[in-house]
């Protein structure tokens, strides 16, 4: 009964945040004088209306699932990882190096190495807070965000010193590195529909089965709730917070990999951030931190951000109006004291 | 170039960038020290700029001329208390996660800046405002000697408002009743309550005063450093204030010092590549020097010991510690 | 439902009735005050005159992030419109990538040339590229006749190849009328953070500059501060605009010298026109240069000085009559120098 | 007749469980009135809701016979009622006079006076004779002065009414003995005191009248010259007593637990454990008494390898283990009861069943070659929750939804199941009621019965001197004497609890 009611609460509390956050994005669009079914009509088309706008959905989500599931597993193990976005470079370069190397390798190994390369960047990335924390105690989410800087500049330097090619990026990887598909583009249109979708989803297991299933993830999540019963129970805390951002980092990086082998097989001096890392912490949050969360909240974030384009083109709503129906939705999971609030009052009176 | 040059050229560039760090950064000061995290300053200072850019063009348009950028820091500290609210009541009053609910700030902030600038001005950036807090030299105290040329020479005013506003949070926090509650409430809430002070009163106090100051950080940088607002006016400033705070013990002063640091580095960064001593480092190690010395400072000088104790934690009414 | 969309009606044959077309800008928007900007200019002005509805036969789709460009291609295409622009060259690879699977769409790409594997051009793609060296020599002249330090500065956005060839267009300018200036050059690494513009305009102006040239986008804006900042304590410093007439951006404090303009409207204009009337001129690269009338100094001259003008007008000649060649790359500027 | 205090049929509902049930509560002027009860009996929310920190649900309070509605804290200071609280409520890093005068400060042009509040708390402190220095951080005084510190508070504020929730539970004999001197003094000065303790000797010494609680309800109100232990003990229990524990005598065999000249130190580098010596033989219990904060939590610590020894040498079963890793000592055959149920004993938020394996789900057969075998370990906790009657809805339920006794169960279960040669037991029956506290007392004796060694630590003397087969008494870090139980009493354990001489000459 009990782990019914928490799989309901735990399933209801996002789904009820996202129609209250469509809801004010509605409400938004009424204050300011744009056209809400219109414009809803449009992001659903901009979803579902073809096999090209569908491809590049499931595109747009890939990244995100795995930089989704690095925010998440650091959570698992109580700490905060803002440092997706610069572990994500870092692994995106790495996987492009790699991709870019090795000319006439098989795919079966070439895309694999790529993957392992920008996860080891992704984990190299994540040693750094992950140490300082453990030794030092200092606080990781000053240190990812520090991070994340070094890693913006130092991938562009690369970029520039080593591996410039016309039209400030890389070359573009070899065949045999690349995730995407001339089979998958087909059946969407031409839509960057690529492989890495399936490297996703096997992530999302390996995150599952690592957190639950072994004595490793057993491990994290002690040091994750209670530091001082882990001690107790003789598990090196320090190694664990090392390596919880070390894994974590490694997500991340093979979330950069799906950009560099999948969606452009290249990588361009960035001069920003690209924002999926950012985005992660959303996803993770909205998917509660557990695997199969984190794919279905990925899935809505793609959807609504490749939907969003459409909404602009037809309905005139600005893309941003998207940025703050998932602002709100995330507020509203936060929030979800309120919400249970609401259920535990419905459920008394049910009861008495 | 001489060493006088040099420095003539590089620390009027660091009081004038970290300036907006340092209101921002005295913001998170209030915040964490009644308890209540807040990442949400990159948002809040991001809504302040919006509204600074904002309001300029309007006081502009309105006739306030060079008065115009001054009311529109009035209107980013209302704007950014009032931001600040949507973190005070989720995380104080709903107790959600202070991380989380920060980060959703963020988030919305930067939608709903850019979607507002959309619909206000039909453009995906504001005017470039006319009316701008300018550098100028300090009457007088610039003619002083050596002193008159690196500390009141091409400075904005606004520097000066935000390093003497160090000092009015260094007293306000460790002088008053109000300082003593306020930290009161972020060691040990509970005690607080006992001694008849309202813990959620105090904290929300706290949450807005740091959207207060925030929002004119952010006001300030619109006015004085980017002259007009758009999605890539602020992008991590207000995690390098945060970062401040905290390189800076939750101290006032500590932020003040931090801040200006960054701004030092910052300036070193761009500036050195014109340096002859400095113009031979590749460039790459410039730009990251900011941030890999705010990482080694905080390993080699600050643990987490001087944290508010009762960080992060909401406060329900008789929970206990 | 789009799905005939999909199938391009083809051949480009447009006429006049059922002309349509769109650009796809970068995360700018087309109000950047830069060549996004330019190029809806010129469309809408295309648009107006062909009596197209805006919105619906023409129109402009931002995008958000890189990873947009092709999602924003490739709906364009499948919505029917007959030609449709990438703005930009960091939407080269997305141009040719969509190229090639599209075949029956035409396509423009402004600043940048588009080309298959092999190098080739793609016969459905316009490439339109302007020669910006030349443009930027006509105002490293000004900027070489009225520097009164003979320091000047050069701020660039983004070290490329396209940067560079107004970067050694000005500095050949100043170099061919004043051989003893010396030329600050240094590149923000960014286009949209004013902020470093200011800096590096302080350290420039600091280190005795008077006359500043950007190609930096929005990281221009911040050399302008920095000028007026400085116009008002009573220093006379100067900005060169690029890309549109920037002698707005330098009042009240009247600090633009003057603008190189590259005129992405008219080459807009010009394809547009072209396209619709049957002349896609798909395969090839349509270059505007002083010839065409597609770069130049600013509409604005009142800070030019007499003399500047005529040496201005002078060069223009030598140029088009190829007396003269326009250094583009470092290694041609060396020449160039070296010949002075 | 009127009362000071009165607070009538008050009802306070906390999810799942009503901690006042209909209580009455009436307090005379110039009185000591005790409150008594089991733990969770309610006395410490029934303070609350009567402080202002909780409202009730129902009842009225009176105060000098006025209907008082108290809203928040503020609302009870200024009826004059102030609270000295069973966990203190102090912040550690402000100094006493800033903890005194927070939320009432002496101001001076809009900043606190601290000269003048200094000055104001050293004249209180005379009046009274609560020794304290008012620019000392809290952080580095000592408990006693810490609760001195909470009781200025309360007569800064000028509280006419004291609560003081279980004051003695933290202080060695000797400072009781002052605290009860300034209770008397307080009385003097026509205040009106409230007192929650759990130890009858006290309340037989200073009260006049005690009201007794039990499971929530109010039982009723007695004068304390017409009572006695025994009856005031069977009203709160509701049961005839039986405060022995039944045990044989011990069997003790070969040393498992040698302890040899150990120093250890605290966080700060002061040494809290000083040249200690102690060895334990299979077979026995030898519990440790001592005031807190006397080096038990830091020997506990060094033993079963959370803190770093300085110093000295620790051997198990004749192995060195000094400065082992955690996990190599309890391989190596230690069991380890926890003080803090919460902070180490248990993973909140991992089920039970998970909590079950804190220690071995690393082995077979609960986990091979790194990946877990759950239901191995359900299996598992489903045994020992069976065995060890641990109330609790399923072996998947959170820890934390387990109530305290039930949590400390399990702990025991985990611990004792695996049959270590050495069993630490630190204060095992903490806040737990009467029958949870019998099942452990007789669970460490059946392990003393199977010949394993047993460390217990406990602050209660009645439970020292009940289960132990020796006790070692520890003070300043030392071990400064070893007695038996049958040897000694409550009086002598407590003189060398304070660092004093045993009159008697000991048979060592
Ligand atoms: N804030 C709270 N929320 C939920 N339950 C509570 C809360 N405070 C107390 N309780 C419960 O109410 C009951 C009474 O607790 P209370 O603290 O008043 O007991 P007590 O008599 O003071 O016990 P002790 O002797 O341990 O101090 C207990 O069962 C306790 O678990
Ligand atoms: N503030 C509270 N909120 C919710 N549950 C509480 C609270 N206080 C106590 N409880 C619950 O009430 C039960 C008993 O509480 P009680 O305070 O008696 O704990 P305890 O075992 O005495 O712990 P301690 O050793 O800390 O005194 C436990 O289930 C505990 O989790
Ligand atoms: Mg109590
Ligand atoms: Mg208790």
């Amino acid at each position: 009964m009990e782990v019914l009611k928490n799989k309901f609460s735990g399933f209801m509390i996002p789904l009820v945040s996202v129609i209250l956050g469509l809801l004010a994005g509605a409400i938004i669009m009424l204050f300011s004088g744009y056209d809400p079914i219109l414009a809803y009509t449009a992001l659903f088309n901009g979803i579902f209306s073809n096999t090209y706008v569908m491809g590049e959905t499931i595109r747009q989500f890939t990244p995100l699932i795995l930089s989704g599931l690095a925010v998440a597993f650091a959570f698992r193990t109580g700490l905060f990882n803002i440092g997706v976005e610069g572990q994500l470079l870092v692994g995106w370069l790495a996987s492009v190096y790699v991709g870019l190397q090795f000319d006439g390798l098989t795919p079966f190994l070439h895309i694999p190495l790529a993957i392992l390369a920008a996860a080891a960047a992704g984990a190299l990335w994540g040693v750094v807070p992950g140490f300082l924390k453990a030794k030092y105690h200092v606080h990781e989410v000053i240190t990812t965000i520090m991070m994340n800087y070094i890693a913006l500049h130092v991938v562009n330097a690369i970029i520039r010193s080593y591996l410039l090619a016309p039209g400030e990026r890389t070359e573009t990887i070899h065949q045999s590195a690349s995730l995407a598909s001339a089979y998958l583009q087909s059946i969407t249109d031409f839509s960057r529909l690529h492989y890495g979708f399936l490297v996703a989803i096997i992530g999302a297991i390996i995150m599952w089965f690592l957190l639950w299933k072994t004595t490793l993830g057993y491990e994290l999540r002690a040091v994750g709730f209670n530091t001082n019963a882990s001690q107790y129970a003789g598990i090196n805390v320090s190694r664990n917070i090392v390596l919880s951002m070390v894994i974590s980092g490694a997500f991340a990086g093979v979330a950069g990999s799906m950009e560099g082998l999948g969606t452009y097989g290249y990588m361009s001096i960035l001069s920003a951030f690209t924002g999926i890392g950012f985005d992660g912490i959303a996803v993770s949050l909205l998917g509660a931190n557990s695997a199969i969360g984190v794919v279905l909240a990925a899935a809505l974030f793609g959807g609504l951000k490749i939907g969003a384009l459409n909404m602009q083109s037809v309905a005139q709503v600005p893309t941003q109006l998207i940025e703050i129906v998932i602002a709100l939705i995330i507020f509203f999971v936060a929030s979800s004291y309120l919400i249970r609030w609401f259920s535990n009052r419905l459920n008394k009176r049910g009861k008495i | 170039m001489d060493l006088m040059q040099i420095l003539e050229l590089i620390i009027p560039a660091a009081i004038f960038s970290a300036a907006p760090l340092i209101f921002t950064a005295l913001g998170g000061v209030f915040s964490e020290r009644s308890g209540v995290v807040n990442i949400g300053l990159e948002g809040l200072m991001l809504m302040g700029a919006f509204t600074g850019a904002v309001f300029t063009v309007f006081g502009e348009q309105w006739g306030f001329g060079a008065a115009s950028p001054w009311f529109s820091f009035i209107v980013a500290i209302i704007v950014g208390a009032l931001f600040s609210l949507l973190h005070a009541v989720a995380s104080i009053s709903f107790r959600a996660d202070q991380v989380v609910s920060g980060v959703a700030l963020n988030f919305l902030a930067a939608g709903l800046a850019v979607f507002l600038v959309k619909k206000i001005f039909d453009a995906g950036q504001t005017p470039i405002i006319a009316e701008r807090i300018d550098k100028s030299n300090v009457p007088f105290l610039s003619d002083i000697p050596i002193i008159g040329p690196l500390f009141f020479s091409h400075a904005y005013y606004t520097s000066y408002i935000a390093i003497a506003l160090a000092f009015v949070v260094w007293y306000v926090i460790y002088k008053t009743p109000f300082g003593l509650r306020l930290r009161s409430v972020g060691e040990h809430p509970m005690a607080a309550d006992t001694m008849g002070i309202n813990v959620i009163k105090m904290r929300y106090i706290a949450v807005m005063l740091s959207g207060a100051f925030a929002g004119l950080g952010g006001a300030v940088y619109a006015t004085s450093i980017s002259g007009s607002f758009s999605h890539s006016t602020i992008t991590g400033q207000g995690f390098m204030a945060l970062a401040a705070m905290i390189f800076g013990k939750w101290h006032p002063l500590g932020a003040l010092g931090a801040a200006l640091f960054f701004g030092l580095a910052q300036s070193l960064s761009i500036t050195g590549q014109q340096i002859p001593l400095l113009k031979d480092i590749p460039e790459v190690y410039l730009l990251i020097a900011p941030y890999v010395l705010t990482i080694l400072a905080l390993a080699g000088l600050v643990g987490r010991a001087d944290a508010p104790k009762a960080i992060g934690q909401p406060y329900e009414k008789g929970k206990g510690r | 439902d789009n799905n005939e969309g999909t199938q391009n009606e083809g051949g480009g044959e447009g006429n006049k009735n059922d002309f349509k077309v769109a650009m796809v800008t970068d995360v700018g928007g087309v109000d950047d005050k830069s060549f996004n900007q330019s190029a809806w200019e010129g469309l809408q002005k295309f648009g107006k005159d062909n009596n197209l509805e805006e919105g619906k036969d023409y129109k402009y789709v931002q995008s958000t992030a890189a990873s947009d460009y092709q999602p924003n291609l490739s709906g364009l295409i499948r919505d029917g419109y007959d030609l449709v622009y990438g703005i930009g060259f960091l939407m080269q690879q997305d141009i040719q990538t969509v190229a090639q699977q599209k075949k029956d769409a035409q396509l423009a790409l402004v600043d940048s040339v588009a080309v298959n594997e092999n190098g080739e051009p793609l016969e459905n793609v316009a490439s339109i590229t302007f020669k910006e060296h030349q443009g930027s020599f006509l105002v490293g002249l000004i900027a070489g006749m009225q520097t009164k330090s003979n320091k000047v500065g050069f701020v660039g956005g983004v070290t490329s190849e396209l940067i560079k060839k107004f970067e050694n267009g000005f500095k050949a300018g100043v170099k061919t009328v004043n051989p003893d200036a010396e030329i600050y050059v240094q590149y923000a690494e960014d286009f949209a953070s004013s902020e470093k513009g200011q800096a590096i305009a302080n350290t420039m102006y600091g280190k005795g500059a008077d006359v500043i040239y950007h190609a930096a986008g929005a990281t221009g804006n911040g050399v302008f501060t920095e000028a007026k900042n400085r116009a008002k304590n009573g220093e006379e410093v100067w900005v060169i605009g690029v890309d549109r007439d920037q002698h707005e951006e330098g009042m009240p404090e009247n600090v633009t010298l003057t603008s190189m303009v590259k005129r992405v409207d008219t080459a807009v204009y010009e394809v547009s026109k072209q396209t619709m009337e049957g002349n896609f001129p798909g395969g090839k690269v349509t270059e505007f240069g002083l010839e065409e009338d597609g770069v130049g100094i600013a509409e604005t001259k009142d800070n030019v000085s007499e003399d500047a003008l005529k040496k201005v007008d002078e060069y223009k000649e030598k140029i088009k009559n190829g007396e003269v060649e326009v250094p583009k790359t470092d290694e041609e500027y060396e020449t160039y120098v070296s010949s002075l | 007749m009127e009362y000071v205090i009165e607070m009538r049929n008050i009802r306070k509902e906390f999810p799942g469980i009503v901690a006042n049930d209909n209580v009455t509560l009436q307090v005379q002027q110039g009185e000591i009135h005790a409150l008594l009860g089991e733990n969770g009996a309610g006395k410490s929310t029934l303070m609350n809701v009567l402080f202002g920190l909780y409202q009730p649900e129902q009842g009225e309070i009176y105060v000098k016979g006025k209907k008082v509605n108290i809203t928040d804290p503020n609302v009870a200071n200024d009826l004059g009622i102030g609270m000295v609280h069973q966990h203190f409520m102090l912040v550690e890093k402000f100094t006493v006079t800033e903890n005194i005068i927070l939320g009432n400060e002496p101001r001076d042009k809009g900043r606190v006076n601290l000269k003048k509040a200094a000055k104001e708390v050293e004249a209180i402190s005379k009046q009274y004779g609560l020794k304290v220095d008012p620019y000392a951080k809290i952080e580095d005084i000592s408990v006693g002065m810490q609760q001195r510190v909470e009781i200025l508070k309360t007569l800064y504020r000028g509280a006419e009414i004291l609560i003081f929730d279980e004051p003695t539970a933290v202080l060695t004999p000797q400072e009781i003995h002052e605290l009860i001197q300034i209770m008397k003094r307080l009385i003097e000065e026509g205040k009106s005191i409230i007192l929650i303790t759990h130890k009858l000797k006290e309340i037989m010494e200073v009260c006049d009248r005690c009201t007794v609680i039990r499971r929530g309800k109010g039982i009723g109100t007695v004068d304390i010259s017409e009572t006695n232990p025994d009856e005031l003990a069977s009203m709160m229990v509701g049961r005839e007593v039986n405060f022995s524990v039944e045990k044989g005598p011990a069997h003790p065999k070969e040393e498992v637990l040698q302890i040899e000249n150990l120093v250890v130190e605290d966080a700060r580098g002061v040494p809290q454990v000083n040249d200690l010596s102690l060895s334990l033989k299979g077979g026995e219990i030898v519990g440790i008494a001592g005031v807190d904060g006397n080096g038990q939590t830091e020997l506990i610590e060094a033993i079963t390898g959370l803190r770093k020894a300085k110093s000295g040498m620790i051997k198990l079963s004749g192995k060195d283990i000094t400065n082992h890793k955690p996990r190599k000592i309890t391989e190596s055959g230690l069991g380890h009861i926890p003080q803090d149920r919460h902070k180490h004993g248990l993973v909140l938020d991992f089920s039970v069943g998970e909590n079950m394996v804190l220690q071995t789900y690393y082995q077979k057969p609960y986990s091979n070659k790194g990946v877990l075998k759950l239901p191995k370990i359900m299996e598992k906790a489903k045994s020992l929750i069976k065995e060890y009657d641990v109330r609790t809805p399923s072996e998947m339920t959170p820890a934390r939804a387990l109530s305290g006794g039930n949590q400390q169960k399990a702990i025991i279960a985990r611990e004792v199941d695996r049959s270590p040669n050495l069993l630490i037991a630190a204060q095992p029956t903490r806040g737990l009621d009467v029958g949870a506290i019998e099942f452990i007392h007789s669970k460490l004796v059946e392990e003393r019965d199977k010949g394993k060694a047993v460390l217990m630590i406990s602050f209660e003397l009645d439970e020292i001197l009940n289960v132990s087969d020796r006790i070692a008494v520890i003070y300043e870090g030392k071990i400064v004497d070893i007695v038996k139980p049958e040897e000694t009493n409550e009086q002598e354990l407590g003189l060398l609890m304070a660092g004093g001489k045993r009159e008697k000459v000991g048979d060592q």
